[in-house]
């Protein structure tokens, strides 16, 4: 992959922009609320511009590696400060941006511990933004670990509903799975006979095949974790449901991604023939987690779980796209983690806005929404409709590449997983007809409607959504100059 | 017999595995430290021997068995008088009635 | 086998039989004077068979040391603490068990490096015992350690003092 | 590209695609609440693409080679959908029945939905749905068509579910989503074997490569099968036709627009649309013709029980599109979509015109209407009894015409078989369509006392037809907004017939010679004419006992009455399979199995920890022993290992 | 002059022994005036240790061995003290009376340990162990308390006595079997004992004595009793300063053992797991906050051991930062512990309920130092670990290096139930506690190293990289 340096730091800019906000946050007293909020939106901000600036100015006829930094970090270990955009992570980047950026919109009303809740989500999108961006390993799992930490902070003190044990279970699981990670890149790292954790030279070298069956299948697991990979999904419904609704959005909507991105960046590139061998495995779980995450879901009643679990079975085509290997399935699986991304960042936006004001969430004790909050549920709605594949909607085209690519490669299974998406429908609809249609509860029609400043950020999520599944070819594209070399490489 | 390096080296792994069964099985703290005196001998009687029969300087281990007799002297002192204070506390030397820390 | 019987063997026999009978005592009798007894003679074994590995000169600092110093303390320790008419629990045979296979274990581990090494002597070798060679090295390369163990001992001293006033004074209190 | 869009018909095209889907996006978010505004935006959007639809109609009337336009859309690997337009006499047609309804429809409901609190949604939803179906006309690949395919069923379930807050309605809009995609998965995988298979899925390639022989066989089965699965859920076939009778939930425009007119349509559409791949496989042919058939037979006996006057529609729309698709099936590619074209008509007719009595009398039974003096309203009255004639196949309305088309493909058929049982359909036809129109232009005195005993039982449930019964509405008469689309509609239906020569000519390029069968003429019109007459005899004659012939058949009734069972075996299905065996199932073992599972390796962790720490006794020999074992164990090792 | 030089640091802390030995010679007791002196005087070791980093040479006949190895953890030793001093403020667990002799005693202890880093001769070694052991063993029953404190004495006493009799006996065989106390003379000869198992076993036998000092399997006994047991400062010092000796001695020794290559290895491979599988298992258990950590140390023993078997520079590079980062993320630990049991008391986990409302920045503090202890990045801890488990996985040691990460994950268990009960858990009628300036702003900095020295470890990485070559000789 080319490498093409740059004269500004795009990069650290956008990854230290957060960095900032916190430190300021940090010397400002509890009670400047406005203040804090002010700092950590306008932090927020200046990343989701270089997030759209690295987008848009993404040179899409040269292709590679742009934007790139590099700075030897510990020489005698290998080490280097690494971090360059290309298709891959140039969207997820962006996604970020925006999700932060609304998630801090999102979370504006907050009045309990305001200024340790921003520090501690600004941290959290600091390391998100360096995994997506970070090329050499020993980084890459620093913020990876930076990422997955906080969640338990913030579950704990901003959460409901068993919050303790989810946010324990969520970091021992999640910390399980960097327990994987750890040997599987060490592995690379000591076979490769470079005693570099840059992955652009790794990707030159050959590594024997156990080599890259172990690893990959190592690599697979750990970051599958994250990626609530079927069967370790269990701690992502649990954890939505205790997280707070911006915490909710950054983990479904962001935090995933950083498994499957995981997967797709380090195993899959690096070894491609652990890849021919697992691929099927890898196939077949992301097909039992799409089936699986439907139908677990069709049973819930909490609007949370039931958003969780189609969390798991979206993040199910996200690696059923991985597992097909080919370039109609990476496509549709980058795309589809952006659209998934901005898709469960609305459906929590939402569904937090009605818990604020109704403090349920039991699908039977809402009822008739549309009524009471016709903004609120509109902005659910059309989560649920983008959930249920409808086109229109940026999530259509990925869930289109990707089963097409499946049913080529999987055959029968890819068209079980393609069968499951009428469950999905029913089971979005389903919510919806529950808790917006039908008569409106008594008990909440006092309840207030969206204003039109907390409605900005979902509009914002919303009008990403329909910019990019009108004009897919705006991502698609940049996807495809990585891709492309990506597939010719395995 | 006496000529011999195997000898002195069994006397003195006896030695030490009597001492040891010493330290493993009396109850009275006193007793242990005087098991453990005759562990820290085995351990003099195997650097003399060595020092006897292999080494090229005989005043190496010599030496060292003197550091380790005075050794032993400081640890005696010491570990008299701790035992002095967990009698004072305790009202027992027991080593079983010492018994608190757990888990 | 005839060097056994002569008066150097049989006298080593006997120092054999004062270091591990007097161990035996110091670990098996139930009185705690005993103990210090058997210690003592076992020390006196010791000692003597430092006598047959070439050192006069330790087997007197055994003595003085170890009998004269040490045994002595603990005689005192034991007086200044359990009263001895105090009645005993009975031994656990488990106890005593876990602790003979403990001990046997090492012994054999021991024995068996004992007898599976090869041990070479040095090629050259001097047979300078005097204890004029040991005071100089004391002085010259034990320098170091000689100050050290000063600082032990002084440590030890101060320590003991410390925690038997410790123990005083807090019975005062 | 730039070339293109100096086109003028190239931007007719996409003027004519875009224009609703902008006034859809400005009424959603912009003037939701201005009903006025709404109301201007939405006819802006409708009437430009109408008169486009017919200008673009009149400039190719006879046009021979189909025009191609394509827009780069996404290009994956594989997958590659262009935004395309695609001209050519199928779909000129198409798009200006499908313009000019769903205009109709537009203007009928200002006086329709007049005063309904989301006038504004309303609009904004037709639009979506008329962006949906112009653009699936004239789609120039599959896979784009496919996403118009997908967001008509979104623009239904929306219309469907308009009055949320009636259970039943949402109810019934999830039904209509969640069965359509039911068929629209396999119209999916269809196209994913075709785009694996075969690579592309323009669809003026894949009808000539179908014709060519250059796909092996076995995919255009396979593919034109799971393709014909998409058909069976949008034009409601047996056994997934249930969604549609439910679907009438909605507002009446959109019974007309959507499910009687083109949105249902759209299926029997698509075959037309590939024909020469469809026909290519004899299998699939034979497979649609089956079913075709059974649905034609199917609810052409439900209709003739119900006595919801939407219902014995919506069974009907049912049993014409079977019809169409025994007709296509049959291998007469005119025939079929003939039919559709003048079932455009007559039955957004009537459905326009139930919609006037449904606004006037605030109900959907027609017993009711009957009684109420349902004949006074003269322009409806008159229109519905022109339209019924047309379903029933009477000379010289449409219906006749293209029904006449059809049992002439089927006569062609080497079974006979398929003959009968068209007839048998039309005869069926004409007797459930006459029950209604006698009912309510003779209304005898038993017909008093039965719609009586409807209206107990309606106020016993607590619920109107309607919901929004606008009765003070009846002393205005019915406004000219919602007679106008009934005359237009008329109009269509009486002329239509006359233009089937020219139509034909159109559509297939060589002009119709019809040997004129006689026997089948004979007995096509007089299986219509005893249907009729069976019907004159149970409810219009004067001393008629207003009761059914089937009622003879108690068991029979009772089967027609519970539409086959169809209904149940599906709630069974649903109940039994996806909610009680997998769901329930999946859900069990989520929380046992893989949760457990992680749970008992957190709990034996601990426990292995409280297990552990019971060596740490307090007992410091035993400490002892254990380090003295472990070291001797060490040392054992390294001795004897050596 | 130039010995003087080399022998600066040992010097200063010889005659700060000297000075305080004067002190507790007074008749009235002063212990705020012992305090203020023993922390100058730390302080300043700091400074003399810094100063003689790059000396460089050879004492006492080359049984001293002054070089940039010896230096750092001198250095660090000295690093140690001070921070120890500075929580001694307040010296609850002590009497009065004892404050100079306890001051005393950590400074002769620091002294054993600085000439156990230099010391390349198995006498030498022998006595400085020694040395270090029983002026701690005198520490511990001076504490004020209940009996646990002579428990845990006497139990620390035998336990290490034990210990040192199985290292005597294996330095007298390796002193039999290469006729040599000098490493460097040893070291040459270990080949020629492959044949037999002398060798090996004399090492292992050896290396007890320091396993003993690190708490490792199986000699760990004695640590979940003395933590619990020993004054909150004095346990800080042996969980932090006694530590990094340990560590410093055990590469220099097992540096013997490469020669013998993976047969070597193994043992220390089955002590690496069990020993952080143990101690991490037990851990989780526990409800004394002391204790907790005397498990979570038993754990870290063994991943320094996974490093320091590697017997390759990179591995005994990341053990010398691991070290480092060991002493300085328990260190901010024991801290917390000590302001927090402001009378000295033994603290229950659910004694730190509500910290976060009683003390922010103490309530931060533990959270980084255990979020490191953890090997949560940003932090020291975590740059540390991956090293270490860099290493490891470069000699091979796949298995080893699962397992460790495995038992990561199993640690941050325990140490979220301290976070857990400092920040969430509702502080009833707990008293606040106020730091003093100087405690806040030691504070401020160890923060500030934890995530500073985690991120930009490449300085103190170089440091230890370049003292490495001086005990690696192959």
């Amino acid at each position: 992959m080319a490498e093409h340096l740059t004269n500004f730091p795009y990069l650290t800019c956008m990854v230290l922009s957060p960095v900032i906000g916190i430190a300021i946050i940090l010397f400002l007293k509890e009670e400047q609320k406005f203040l804090i909020r002010a700092v950590s939106l306008v932090s927020a901000g200046i990343s989701l511009g270089f997030s759209i600036y690295t987008f848009v100015a993404y040179d899409r006829a040269l292709g590679g590696l742009q934007f790139v930094e590099k700075y030897e970090w510990v020489k005698g270990f290998g080490i280097s400060y690494f971090v360059g955009v290309d298709g891959l992570n140039a969207p997820l980047l962006l996604l970020t941006g925006i999700v932060i950026f609304t998630g801090v919109l999102t979370m504006w009303e907050l009045e309990l511990r305001v200024k340790e809740y921003f520090a501690f989500m600004l941290f959290l999108v600091t390391g998100v933004f360096g995994v997506f961006m970070s090329m050499d390993m020993f980084f890459f799992f620093l913020f990876y670990e930076i990422a997955v930490v906080p969640m338990y902070v913030l579950i704990l003190i901003w959460g409901s509903t068993r919050k303790e044990y989810a946010a324990m279970k969520l970091t021992l699981y999640l910390m399980a799975g960097s327990g994987l990670i750890i040997p599987g890149l060490l592995l690379l790292y000591a076979t490769s006979g470079l005693y570099t954790f840059d992955l652009l030279k790794l990707h030159g070298v050959h590594f024997s095949p156990w080599v890259q069956k172990l690893t990959f299948v190592l690599l697979l697991f750990g970051f599958g974790v994250l990626a609530a990979m079927w069967p370790f999904h269990t701690w992502s419904p649990v954890g939505h449901v205790a997280a707070p609704t911006a915490v909710s959005m950054l983990h479904a909507g962001v935090l995933m991604k950083l498994g499957s991105y995981g997967i797709l960046r380090i195993p899959m590139y690096l070894c491609p023939e652990g890849f021919q061998y697992w691929s099927s495995l890898f196939g077949l779980l992301a097909i039992c987690g799409i089936v699986y995450g439907v139908f677990v879901g069709l049973a819930q009643t909490d609007l949370k779980y039931v958003i969780g679990y189609s969390s798991v079975s979206h993040m199910g085509i996200v690696a059923l796209g991985l597992a097909t290997g080919t370039v109609d399935g990476l496509n549709g699986s980058v795309f589809q983690m952006f659209a998934h991304g901005i898709m469960t960042a609305l459906f929590f936006s939402a569904v937090g806005y009605i818990y604020d004001r109704t403090h349920t969430r039991e699908i039977h004790e809402l009822g008739g929404f549309c009524k009471i909050m016709p903004v609120a549920s509109a902005f659910f709605i059309t989560a649920a409709l983008c959930g249920a594949g409808v086109p229109g909607f940026a999530s259509f085209w990925a869930e289109l590449l990707v089963f097409i690519a499946a049913v080529r490669v999987f055959g029968i299974g890819g068209l079980i997983a393609l069968a499951s998406i009428v469950v999905g429908a029913l089971f979005a609809l389903r919510v919806v007809q529950n808790s917006f249609y039908n008569e409106p509860n008594p008990k909440f029609t006092h309840l207030e409607d969206v204003s039109p400043f907390l409605g900005l950020p979902r509009m914002i999520l919303i009008a990403t959504l329909i910019l990019f599944g009108i004009f897919p070819s705006l991502m698609l594209d940049l996807i495809k100059t990585a891709v492309v070399p990506f597939i010719s490489g395995l | 017999m006496y000529n011999n390096l195997q000898t002195f080296l069994l006397l003195a792994a006896l030695l030490f595995a009597i001492g040891l069964y010493g330290v493993l099985a009396r109850r009275s703290l006193i007793a242990v430290l005087i098991s453990v005196e005759l562990m820290l001998n085995a351990a003099s009687i195997n650097f003399m021997a060595f020092n006897r029969f292999l080494i090229p300087e005989p005043a190496v281990g010599q030496i060292i068995t003197l550091f380790i007799m005075a050794v032993a002297a400081a640890e005696a002192a010491i570990a008299l008088s701790i035992i002095i204070a967990v009698y004072r506390k305790l009202k027992s030397i027991n080593v079983e009635h010492v018994n608190e820390l757990r888990g | 086998m005839s060097e056994l019987f002569s008066l150097a063997g049989l006298s080593f026999l006997l120092v054999v039989g004062m270091t591990l009978g007097g161990a035996f005592i110091a670990v098996g009798a139930r009185n705690i004077f005993h103990n210090v007894l058997g210690l003592a003679l076992s020390l006196f074994g010791v000692a003597g068979i430092f006598l047959y590995l070439n050192s006069p000169f330790l087997a007197m600092m055994e003595i003085l040391i170890y009998v004269g110093a040490i045994c002595i303390a603990i005689c005192f320790a034991i007086m200044l603490s359990e009263p001895l008419y105090r009645p005993r629990p009975p031994r656990k045979p488990i106890k005593l068990l876990g602790a003979a296979v403990g001990a046997g274990l090492v012994f054999v581990v021991f024995a068996a490096l004992v007898k599976k090494t090869a041990w070479v002597p040095a090629a050259m070798r001097s047979d300078d015992w005097s204890v004029t060679t040991i005071g100089h090295y004391l002085l010259t390369r034990y320098a170091l350690i000689f100050e050290a163990i000063s600082l032990i001992l002084l440590v030890a001293m101060l320590g003991a003092i410390v925690n038997a006033k410790n123990g005083r004074g807090r019975e005062e209190s | 590209m730039a070339m293109q869009f100096s086109d003028t018909t190239f931007l007719a095209c996409l003027v004519t695609s875009i224009l609703p889907i902008l006034s859809f996006g400005l009424i959603m978010i912009f003037t939701r609440e201005n009903p006025k505004l709404s109301l201007a935006i939405s006819l802006t959007a409708s009437t430009i693409p109408l008169i486009l639809a017919w200008g673009l109609l009149y400039k190719y009337w006879g046009i021979q080679e189909p025009l191609v336009y394509n827009l780069r859309w996404l290009y994956s690997d594989i997958v590659k959908i262009p935004f395309g337009f695609l001209l050519d006499p199928t779909s000129l047609l198409m798009l200006t029945i499908v313009a000019t309804v769903s205009w109709l429809v537009q203007v009928y409901s200002i006086g329709y939905m007049g005063g309904d609190p989301g006038f504004g949604r309303f609009y904004a939803f037709l639009s979506l749905f008329a962006f949906s179906m112009l653009t699936l006309s004239i789609s120039s690949g599959l896979l784009q068509l496919y996403i118009c395919w997908e967001l008509v069923g979104l623009a239904s379930y929306l219309l469907i579910g308009f009055w949320y807050e009636k259970f039943s309605a949402s109810e019934a809009g999830k039904k209509a989503f969640v069965v359509t995609r039911f068929g629209d998965v396999g119209f999916f995988m269809g196209l994913a074997f075709l785009t694996i298979y075969y690579g592309n899925l323009e669809i003026q390639q894949v009808n000539s490569a179908a014709v060519a022989q250059a796909m092996p066989a076995w995919l255009i089965t396979t593919a034109a099968l799971l393709i014909f699965c998409g058909v069976m859920g949008k034009s409601a076939q047996f056994p997934i036709h249930v969604w549609l009778p439910d679907a009438m939930e909605g507002p009446t425009p959109v019974s007309a627009l959507l499910h009687s007119a083109t949105m249902v349509a759209a299926g029997v559409y698509l075959i037309a649309r590939i024909y020469p791949f469809f026909s290519a496989s004899p299998e699939a042919m034979t497979v649609a013709l089956a079913i075709g058939t059974i649905t034609l037979l199917l609810s052409s006996t439900i209709g003739m029980v119900a006595s919801d006057i939407k219902q014995v529609w919506a069974y009907s729309t049912v049993s014409q599109l079977g019809f169409m698709i025994m007709g296509l099936a049959a291998g007469s590619f005119f025939a079929g979509y003939y039919h559709l074209t003048t079932h455009a008509a007559f039955k957004a007719l009537l459905f326009l015109c139930s919609g006037v009595f449904i606004h006037h009398f605030g109900t959907n039974d027609f017993f009711i209407m009957a009684a109420n003096g349902a004949r006074k309203l003269k322009i409806p009255m008159v229109t519905i009894t022109i339209a019924a004639l047309a379903l029933a196949g009477i000379f010289p309305l449409a219906g006749f015409f293209s029904k006449e088309g059809i049992l002439g493909a089927l006569a062609h058929l080497d079974n006979k078989i398929w003959l009968f049982a068209g007839l048998f359909g039309a005869f069926l036809t004409a007797y459930y369509s006459f029950r209604v129109i006698f009912v309510m232009l003779f209304p005898r005195e038993p017909i008093f006392q039965i719609a009586a005993a409807h209206s107990h039982a309606e106020e016993a449930h607590g619920s109107h037809g309607h919901g929004h019964g606008h009765e003070h509405e009846e002393e205005h008469g019915v406004p000219w907004v919602m007679n106008l689309p009934l005359l237009i509609l008329a109009f269509f239906t009486l002329t239509l017939g006359f233009l089937q020569g020219a139509l034909e000519q159109f559509l297939t390029g060589h002009a119709g010679h019809h040997e004129i069968s006689i026997p089948l003429l004979v007995s096509a019109v007089g299986a219509a004419l005893a249907g009729i007459g069976l019907a004159w005899l149970d409810w219009g004659a004067k001393n008629a006992k207003c009761v059914g012939f089937l009622s003879r058949v108690p068991a029979l009734e009772n089967f027609f009455i519970q539409k086959w069972y169809m209904d149940h075996f599906w709630r069974w299905f649903l109940n039994t399979f996806i909610y009680g065996l997998f769901s329930k199932w999946f859900t069990y073992n989520d929380r046992r199995v893989v949760d457990g599972g992680v749970d008992a390796v957190a709990f034996s962790t601990v426990g292995s920890g409280r297990y552990l720490s019971r060596y740490q006794t307090a007992l410091l020999q035993v400490n002892l022993l254990f380090m003295v074992l472990v070291m001797a164990g060490v040392g054992l090792y390294l001795v004897m290992g050596r | 002059m130039k010995a003087v030089a080399l022998f600066l640091p040992e010097l200063y802390f010889l005659l700060m022994a000297l000075v305080l030995f004067f002190c507790s010679l007074r008749r009235q007791t002063e212990p705020s005036k012992d305090f203020r002196l023993f922390l100058a005087m730390s302080a300043g070791g700091i400074l003399v240790g810094a100063l003689s980093l790059f000396q460089q040479g050879s004492l006492f006949f080359a049984s001293y061995q002054v070089d940039l190895f010896s230096q750092v953890f001198k250095l660090a030793l000295a690093g140690g003290v001070f921070l120890v001093a500075l929580i001694c403020h307040r010296l609850p667990g002590v009497e009065d009376r004892f404050h100079a002799e306890f001051y005393l005693f950590l400074t002769t202890c620091t002294v054993g340990m600085m000439m156990l880093v230099s010391a390349v001769e198995l006498l030498t070694i022998y006595i400085s162990l020694e040395l270090a052991s029983y002026s701690l063993y005198i520490l511990i029953p001076m504490r004020q308390g209940d009996g646990i404190d002579v428990e845990a004495g006497v139990k620390y006493l035998f336990i290490g006595a034990v210990s040192s009799c199985f290292m005597l006996f294996g330095l007298s065989y390796l002193f039999g079997a290469t006729h040599s106390t000098y490493l460097v003379d040893i070291l040459p000869k270990m080949p020629a004992l492959l044949a037999s198992p002398v060798g090996l076993l004399g090492l292992i036998l050896s290396l007890a004595g320091f396993f003993f000092k690190l708490s490792l399997f199986p000699i760990h006994f004695w640590a979940p009793d003395v933590y619990q047991g020993g004054a909150n400062q004095l346990v800080a010092y042996i969980a932090t300063a006694s530590k990094v000796a340990a560590v410093a001695i055990l590469l220099r020794f097992a540096a013997l053992g490469s020669s013998y290559g993976y047969s070597f290895a193994q043992i220390l491979v089955f002590l690496s797991i069990v020993s952080m599988t143990l101690g991490n298992l037990v851990a989780i258990i526990q409800k004394d906050f002391k204790r907790m950590l005397a498990y979570s140390s038993i754990a870290h023993a063994g991943y320094i051991l996974m490093g320091v078997l590697t017997l390759s520079e990179s591995g005994y590079t990341s053990v010398i930062y691991y070290a480092v980062a060991y002493l300085i993320m328990n260190f901010t630990c024991f801290m917390v512990l000590s302001e927090v049991a402001d009378d000295g008391r033994d603290l229950q986990i659910a004694e730190f309920a509500g910290l976060y409302h009683r003390s922010p920045l103490l309530a931060l503090a533990l959270m980084m130092g255990l979020f490191s202890l953890a090997g949560v990045p940003p932090s020291i801890g975590f740059t540390g670990k991956l090293l270490i488990f860099t290493s490891a996985m470069n000699q091979g040691y796949f298995w080893l290096v699962l397992i460790g990460a495995v038992n990561g994950t199993i640690s941050l268990y325990y140490y979220l139930r301290v976070v857990y009960a400092a920040y969430f858990m509702d502080p009833g009628d707990l008293p606040k506690v106020v730091p003093s300036p100087a405690i806040r702003w030691t504070t401020y900095a160890l923060i500030l190293i934890i995530i500073g020295f985690g991120v930009f470890p490449m300085h103190v990485v170089d440091l230890a990289r370049t003292a490495v070559k001086f005990v690696l000789y192959t």
